[in-house]
């Protein structure tokens, strides 16, 4: 996986962010403040913007680029989070110009104990965590097992989106969500779904 | 979805552009989404930045002036401003005594506004933080991420405003300031949702005999959904929570604050029966405030906040403070 | 209707009551229904008295106090109040120097002005009276009761206020508030109708891509229904409006006034506007407020209100005011 | 006609406005500011515990005491009309202690007198003037054509009544209605249908 790929993977979110604006929303005013949609259109699109306006050298210098640009302009919990997420899994990369599949799942995991480290979350605490702890997992067994790219990519694409829904029965104990106390039960954590849809990202990238 | 609004995107942009057309005292930012005292940096002075989403005017940006913050970072509707943002404030409000960031406790808010310390701190800035989180609807376990930084917010910038006036250190401004917070409690009802442009459908839905009790200033549901009763009954509801969690009595400053779209007149009735309450428990209202001071867009309801009074933190309280949004003195 | 009241046969008197409890410096008769400056009737000032129909919070009692207001006395709601009622309120803050009663063109307001200032002339008070029209949707005619009241009764508030504070006999007082009146235009807009307590519904029903144009601050429809549009274009009509009946020029203080249900937010988008449209015609906005100043309940809209200032004017505006929703210099 | 029918007259009006009372704030609505049925019903209550109270020596007294009382409680623009048309028309009456049909006549004419004093307004403009007028003046004509009382009352309040109903397509020149230009057109103007009540109360009374 080169520069190239890491960018493409980028302007995948962009474009599948863009579509899921409004349900993300939806989902963030069910249990939150109804603006994970926008956040992560306007984090995206500029994302998109800085890469083209300055093209990495690197798969890491992408994910850099892409993590800072979301910790500039998005705010709230999850541009921290995220941006945090895509800096570190990025500097992981280092300066290889061709990733690895198990080079892409240390880094993810390195992305994902960012976020731990910031947030503070555990699994089940009804986050992001839900869908981006099981996709590192299931990345790195994947990589265990010595299947190909486009099988890690489709399981960890998978397990995102398992655990993405898996946050629906769950009492939420992190971020806005805690507040509603039992009331957050019966709802998809926002920032569970948008990591399922920036892994499935991956995986149509990965396709390809 | 019916708002004064030219477009969903300049939402923000536009509210900045009015601010600076309407108060010459402030100097507004409008590239950067900062609003400055005129006269900032103020050598010599502790300065005071806070921030968070839009949608909560006149917070932060209607407390700005002497007296009270140097600089306020307006985020995008319900959205934490971002790091650079806060920075760029910080560094700019710097009279060489340090920063103070006042902070609501949530986790965008905390974790931009770490973020923002850091880079400051890059540039020599010397930054300290006062968390609020005075809102008891929600109770401050492990299992969440605590208390909501409510109303006392207003409370923490207009005294910690006034001790960093008189020219106090930044240890000392930061202190009061987690006094005041100490000794606040918040509570919210609300009778209806608001509408964020960018959603453009009510945040949650409501029945034409329903309240939301122990709101947040999001447009999240609250704690519980109850029947709507008499405004005495939902008082007795709000005041109890906070008086279950610390005890009311003596002196008390007091805010019933309007959450955006409550007739003054319902605010007034709404502070007739507060104060019946604090007198039942043996305390006084000594200081108040009745309207609309931590809104949340549209919303119509109220949240009331309590803070156990004092003699300094009254005398606080009264020093003379300019802003567009709480005036005297000057 | 879901409203934080407790009756609705209270919402006056419990209205009253949070006044009182709120604003020390208010001395409220709830049985009369009036709301006293403290220190009323001070010896030697010519007393103010303005009046109404309840549902415009802050006016009238929100503008009683130093510099300002010397009584309000608040009707049932959109009802103006009764001349017994005003009477009392006249002879309670004569000082010697005679009392002018500031009144908005309706009917109902000038018809009880009218009886009260008879019944307090026979109490040996000499009365004078401003008449506030500055609303110009309404086309003043023979077939009309001429134009409304609306927000420029603030503007005479105030400046007649400040100059009857400064010790000018009752002709002065009266002079000025006339010229404030004749200098002044408002033009209102609706995004939703309001719902009075009694009524229990909405007063009139609007579309969700409606607007009323030139609406009064009572809830009554307005001249024309018209499509919704961005703030930009809304803006242009009102002030278009203004501008024909009474050009724009030079230095102007300009009021953009929320219903009751306006978010701040919006408001300043509108003065974002309104500023623009002053600059384009060679005026500009020396003087602003932005907020809820005379409001129609629940209504979500706004009013904006000119007036053509002097050098005078400018200064009696400028001068120290102290009431609960006016406050600078003090 | 006794002191007691014209208290009696009070308590019919009091009762039938009570009844109307969210039919006359409705019309209010539509062409005002929604209040005109609870100023009337706040008045006319206050009417009848001030009878009470000091229950009256004659009917002119009934009719002083009913005006005053409505100046005092009613406020808006229907407090000081409707109060001042039952003070003049009491007034009309002196000591009288029984009134005639003829002496009836010249009361109410009074009280329109006053009406037209205090408003201004002429008939056509589609205020209470535009029911009151033509019951006054059906009033006169019975009184003059000798017909009994209870005929007299009939055709007052028929009159009263069509005056109401033929203010619909009238375009309002006083009053807040006037505000509305011609939006005011179509609807029926809420003091002139309880001055329509007003006269029917009279005539339920002398019918009894
Ligand atoms: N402490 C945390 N750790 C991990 N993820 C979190 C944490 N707090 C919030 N989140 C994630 O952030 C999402 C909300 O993001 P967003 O709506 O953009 O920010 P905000 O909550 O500030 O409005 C949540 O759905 C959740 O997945
Ligand atoms: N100038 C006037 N002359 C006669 N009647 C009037 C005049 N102005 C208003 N009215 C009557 O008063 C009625 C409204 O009364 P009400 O609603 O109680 O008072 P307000 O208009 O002050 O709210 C109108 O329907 C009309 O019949
Ligand atoms: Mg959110
Ligand atoms: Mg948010
Ligand atoms: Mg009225
Ligand atoms: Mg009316």
């Amino acid at each position: 996986m080169d520069t190239r790929f890491f960018v493409t993977w980028m302007e995948e979110i962009t474009a599948a962010v863009r579509a899921a604006r409004d349900h993300l929303t939806r989902l963030d005013a069910a249990i939150g403040d109804a603006d994970h949609g926008t956040n992560l259109d306007r984090g995206f699109s500029a994302v998109a913007e800085a890469l083209a306006a300055r093209p990495p050298a690197t798969p890491g210098g992408a994910l850099v680029l892409a993590g800072s640009t979301l910790i500039r302009k998005v705010g709230g919990a999850s541009g921290p989070l995220y941006g945090t997420a895509f800096r570190e899994a990025g500097k992981t990369l280092g300066e290889t110009p061709e990733v690895s599949t198990a080079e892409l799942a240390a880094a993810l995991e390195a992305g994902l104990a960012g976020v731990r480290r910031l947030g503070g979350a555990e699994e089940g605490d009804k986050t992001m965590v839900d869908a981006l702890a099981p996709a590192v997992r299931a990345l790195a067994r994947a990589v265990h097992e010595g299947g190909t790219a486009g099988e890690a990519l489709d399981a960890a694409a998978a397990a995102a989106e398992d655990g993405a829904k898996a946050t629906i029965p769950l009492q939420a104990r992190k971020g806005r969500a805690s507040y509603l106390g039992p009331r957050s039960i019966g709802h998809e954590d926002p920032g569970a779904a948008s990591t399922a849809l920036i892994l499935d990202a991956l995986r149509t990238v990965g396709s390809r | 979805m019916k708002k004064l609004i030219n477009d969903v995107g300049s939402v923000v942009a536009d509210t900045l552009r009015g601010v600076a057309a309407a108060h010459p005292s402030l100097r507004v930012d409008v590239e950067n989404r900062i609003i400055f005292r005129r006269d900032a940096p103020r050598p010599g002075k502790v300065g005071l930045v806070s921030g968070g989403g839009s949608g909560h005017e006149p917070l932060h940006g209607g407390y700005v002036g002497y007296g009270m913050l140097d600089a306020a970072c307006p985020g995008e509707i319900f959205t934490s401003p971002v790091p650079d943002q806060i920075a760029t404030a910080t560094t700019g409000v710097d009279g060489g005594a340090g920063v103070l960031h006042i902070v609501k406790n949530y986790t965008g808010d905390v974790l931009n506004f770490e973020m923002a310390a850091e880079l400051s701190g890059d540039e020599g800035v010397e930054v300290a933080r006062v968390l609020v989180d005075d809102d008891v609807a929600v109770r401050d376990s492990l299992y969440t991420a605590g208390r909501r930084g409510t109303g006392a917010t207003l409370f923490v910038e207009k005294i910690a405003g006034a001790l960093a006036e008189s020219g106090a250190p930044l240890a000392e401004v930061a202190r009061v300031g987690r006094e005041v917070n100490d000794r606040s409690r918040s509570f919210g009802v609300a009778l209806t949702p608001c509408t964020t442009p960018a959603a453009g459908t009510p945040t949650f839905e409501l029945g034409d005999a329903e309240i939301e009790l122990g709101i947040g200033i999001h447009g999240e549901p609250g704690r519980t959904r109850a029947a709507h009763r008499e405004a005495r009954e939902i008082v007795r509801l709000a005041m109890d929570a906070i008086d279950d969690d610390l005890p009311l009595s003596g002196e008390t400053l007091v805010m019933v604050n309007g959450m955006g779209g409550t007739p003054l007149m319902e605010l007034y009735i709404v502070f007739a029966e507060v104060a019946a309450y604090l007198e039942e428990k043996g305390a006084t209202a000594v200081r108040s405030l009745v309207g609309d001071y931590v809104t949340s867009l549209d919303m119509q309801g109220f949240s009331v906040t309590t803070c156990a009074l004092t003699g300094d933190l009254t005398r606080l309280w009264d020093a003379p403070v300019e802003t567009p949004a709480l005036r005297w003195g000057r």
